[in-house]
């Protein structure tokens, strides 16, 4: 539906976002929790997060904090290694999501947590923000894979993306609003 | 409200021809200015710009900004379903969760109107630096659909060579090479079927074929295309529409291997 | 003995492709007065009847009435081996088993014979009662053919409304809604361009566009189409054949949902 | 081949029809027997069958018929029950085929029976009439089941045959018979 | 070194088209007098002859024989990157493992140039010797092509009957049986459209049409084809290219079946 | 690559060739030996052979030619039976091959013997010559096994190949040369 043009300023956020992993009967589910009944993105499925008040952490405070999150889940990663960082606009939100990944040592969760396969959470009620987390996932996990396979359009080591070549309007924006 | 009417409304028939296989959706953003278009194909190799000027429709209203999601190949599922004289209109109201597409038969005892859901698309928008080009080969759109056709039988990327004299393609597989030179059109008289260089420094890059093939579904829109390059910086390959915009797209070179 | 020669031989081409995608194999009737066939589809949704007058061929003889069953299939095959200004002649003896298709080139320098087994088909006529129609819609075959192809892409079925200003095709659908307005053609000057329509009542009535598009196969033979409707009677769409007789296609409602 | 036009005067014949099935290594089968090896359709498979003198008795008396007709071929039915009557035009009868179907309840019938796949039936010689007592069968189970399905176009419930609004010319034709 | 320059390029991808299907691999034997190529299919049932003649070309340069092996497959796809007016050049150094294409627009200003690898190709060349034929059956090319094609549909195999009044073409198959008829032109004005047959006896020989219908590829070539036959010995199908030479196909005649 | 047109004399050669199968694990394997690693088809695969003073030698003779050249291999054949010639024509040598085949009775040979299954032999390296003594087996089997098949285009018995209307060009060259 038509929305109004984004011209006003926008919050700038950070959020740790671990995607943890769990093997059960021999097919990979991750843990997801159901957002709030009401208010932004309703009752969608996202990963564990955590806001932060500042980026400037380091990665070993900030796996502490998610390993903190975990357990407060009833859930324990074996070890959680920093996939990057995705951006993600929100109409007024210009959101970094840090993203980690991880393996469950032990535990299931609370009654909170749901386990989804990765065909499952491209069918669920997700944000378009939580496919992005996902995805910046898969990506790496196939750059690694990719020397393996045959030599596919997708995987052509030797074809950057766009991406490398222009930055997201956004940020221009963001570092004007930081020197006013 | 937000309508644009534009009778040679073949034209954006053309222009949904020419993204609809790199992208599957998009948002179009129209403003009093015109409206505009930009994504990255799913592969985030390519971008797709397209501007559309407010001044090139024969009537053109837009209150307030505003953004529709479109599935792109529903979008061109419609427009297909117009004739070549139609009148198109394009039509949403402020708050609504549908655009219309109305097309009027030239004698106005046909009328079709076509209405689709809106979709909303998070997707950030890439800011594009102005660029000096260090190359600029401007040549008719059809020879160039023509060399990319050709050529990408042969292999998966082509080598673009601008010089003073012409501008080569060329191309390495099993199969065997393709080289094909264009040389700068010595009579200018008929402007469609030039081939012009602007050259401050002599360019060389590989791309993939994958995608300027489908960046030549624009061919119709435009008589000439123009291919702008420099070192280590995406292609532009623009197509200009007469009197109304132009789409652009902007295509990442690809990194030469060392053997 | 049977004999039908027609010089405008193209035509029976045409009619065989009107019928071959919704009957795979019908009765041809032979009488004094000329061939008929009627049949169902296979799914008995809509009915096909077809009417060549013995005053239209060139020459026609039948001394008995016969009735030859025939693969629609084959004989399509068979027709589409003469060529566009091939005299077609159609000849079977009183007992026997085959019939033969006889295609003599204009200079009479080429003479194709191709014969074909007949096969003996049990099915039941319908009687079809006489209509007063309470709309019957005049329109451009090309024009029928054209909505029905743009529209049915959107969804399974079409309401047809016809009013005193002209005639509304609907379509619902998950990608949108679709809705084409023809409205009475003013200047009748051209009359083949012209949609005209002759109305006791308003009617809507819901159809199923797979059969609609089958009837389209009929386009090349005529230059207009007519479209008769009664409520909760069968749609009758009639293609005429100048000078030869008619196909006519009746297909029943679809009964409207209440949600 | 070439007929001559029916113009002649067609007689009215009812017949009883069964079609009686079992369950045979977990295949449904049907019960058929094979016609004279002269006269009218010569040799093909038939559903059980028995022409009746007259169209008005009652379905009990008709189910008692078929009872009868099935012991003295060594079978017994569950229970019997009416499916609708189908009219087949031959040369010079216009036959209604009162249809029943049951399930065998004892007995595989003596040696005149042969149980024939739903396959078997599509491809052994069987009479155009026969074809269309069973697909009468198929249809009524088809309705009941395509509430079940994905709406097709052959089960679309809002789609009416055009047979509901044309009548067949041959009741025509009986009824100026009749009048005469 | 070999060069061989064609003004008519045109040409060329023609030949190509009309062997592809037939022959995967092929040597094609230059030397003074021009180029040859004579192979069989893969099945060995019948056997392609091309013979271009040095003087048809606009430039001939040979100065030792060589023999080319080529993948037909490529070479077409090659040829089929010229425009229909480009001038086609065919270069390959004597010790050379590879060959070029190179077109040129009529203009100059468009050059390609492909290079393809040649293969080392072992086949017999079979002695074809002359023939002093029964039967020679001149008749346009898309007489043929659309005689094959209509009766193939029917069956495996034709009957081509060679008589004083004319040819005949028959085939019997489940569907039904075709024959065409061809009388000999009465009225020789128009030479393209004649049918003429020379004739010494009477002959008839069945013929598989899935290589007739492989040789008609080359009906662009020519607008007329010969048909020369004579009791138990190949059937030769031969299109002339003007002034540059020819293609001939011979085909084994099938064994009739007794019963 | 360009060679030069062949119009020197040719020199006439015959050789035995033996194309000897294994089963090794249910798939059919041939025996093939790796030709000098210099001179004409250079370390090319090809089959067990031995070069004739001349072809005049009956096959009793042939036949025992053949054994001893197994044997020296370490080999021994059941049985030999005789295919028929095969001839190809190289630069300046027209070479009659007549080939024989047989299944090993004993032995797996010595080092020299590379034990290739029909697939392998498609895709090794291997001279054209070789390539049509191996289709002149296989035509010989499929020949004997096509009254099985249903038919086929290319097993159609009522279509004679082109080649036994034209012969071979070389043949006539080769009567020319003995007529001189």
């Amino acid at each position: 539906y038509p929305r109004k043009g984004k011209k006003t300023a926008s919050r700038n956020e950070v959020t740790l976002v671990v995607v943890l992993s769990s093997r059960v009967d021999d097919v990979e589910k991750f843990a997801m929790v159901q957002r709030p009944k009401t208010g932004l993105l309703a009752n969608l499925l996202e990963f564990l997060s955590v806001t932060l008040a500042s980026e400037d952490i380091k990665d070993k405070e900030q796996i502490q904090c998610l390993q903190d999150l975990l357990e407060s889940r009833k859930l324990r990663a074996q070890k959680l290694t920093k996939v990057g960082p995705v951006v993600h606009v929100f109409s007024h939100i210009n959101m970094t999501y840090v993203v980690y990944k991880g393996e469950v040592e032990s535990g299931s969760g609370d009654d909170s947590i749901k386990w989804v396969s990765e065909l499952e959470f491209e069918k669920c009620g997700t944000s378009t923000a939580m496919k992005k987390v996902f995805k910046s996932l898969s990506t790496k996990i196939s750059e690694k894979e990719s020397k393996k396979r045959k030599r596919t359009e997708s995987s052509d080591s030797n074809q950057p993306s766009i991406n490398s070549f222009f930055q997201p309007k956004i940020k221009k924006e963001k570092i004007k609003l930081e020197d006013s | 409200m937000f309508e644009a009417r534009l009778v040679q409304g073949n034209l954006l028939k053309k222009v949904l021809e020419s993204v609809k296989d790199l992208l599957r959706q998009a948002t179009w953003d129209c403003s009093d200015t015109g409206i505009q278009l930009q994504a990255m194909d799913t592969s985030h190799v390519s971008l797709v710009s397209i501007n559309l000027s407010s001044e090139g429709f024969d009537k053109f209203r837009c209150e307030r900004q505003l953004s529709m999601g479109m599935n792109l190949e529903s979008m061109a599922k419609i427009l297909r379903c117009s004739s070549k004289d139609d009148i198109v209109t394009i039509r949403a109201e402020d708050q609504a969760d549908t655009v219309s597409f109305i097309f009027e038969a030239p004698n106005h005892e046909k009328v079709s109107e076509y209405e689709m859901k809106l979709m909303n698309i998070e997707e950030e928008h890439l800011g594009i630096p102005d660029t000096d080009y260090a190359a600029i080969i401007k040549m008719p759109s059809v020879e160039f659909q023509r060399v990319v056709r050709d050529l990408s039988q042969f292999g998966d990327s082509v080598v673009i060579s601008a010089t003073k004299e012409g501008v080569q393609f060329s191309v390495r597989g099993d199969l065997g090479n393709g080289n094909i030179k264009l040389a700068q059109t010595a009579n200018e008289d008929k402007e469609d079927e030039a081939v012009i260089i602007e050259l401050q420094e002599p360019v060389t890059l590989t791309f993939a074929f994958r995608y300027l093939n489908m960046f030549t579904k624009a061919t119709s829109l435009s008589s000439q295309v123009t291919l702008s390059m420099s070192p280590d910086i995406p292609l532009m390959v623009e197509y200009n529409i007469p009197k109304l915009g132009h789409i652009r797209y902007y295509l990442a070179p690809k990194i030469e291997d060392d053997d």
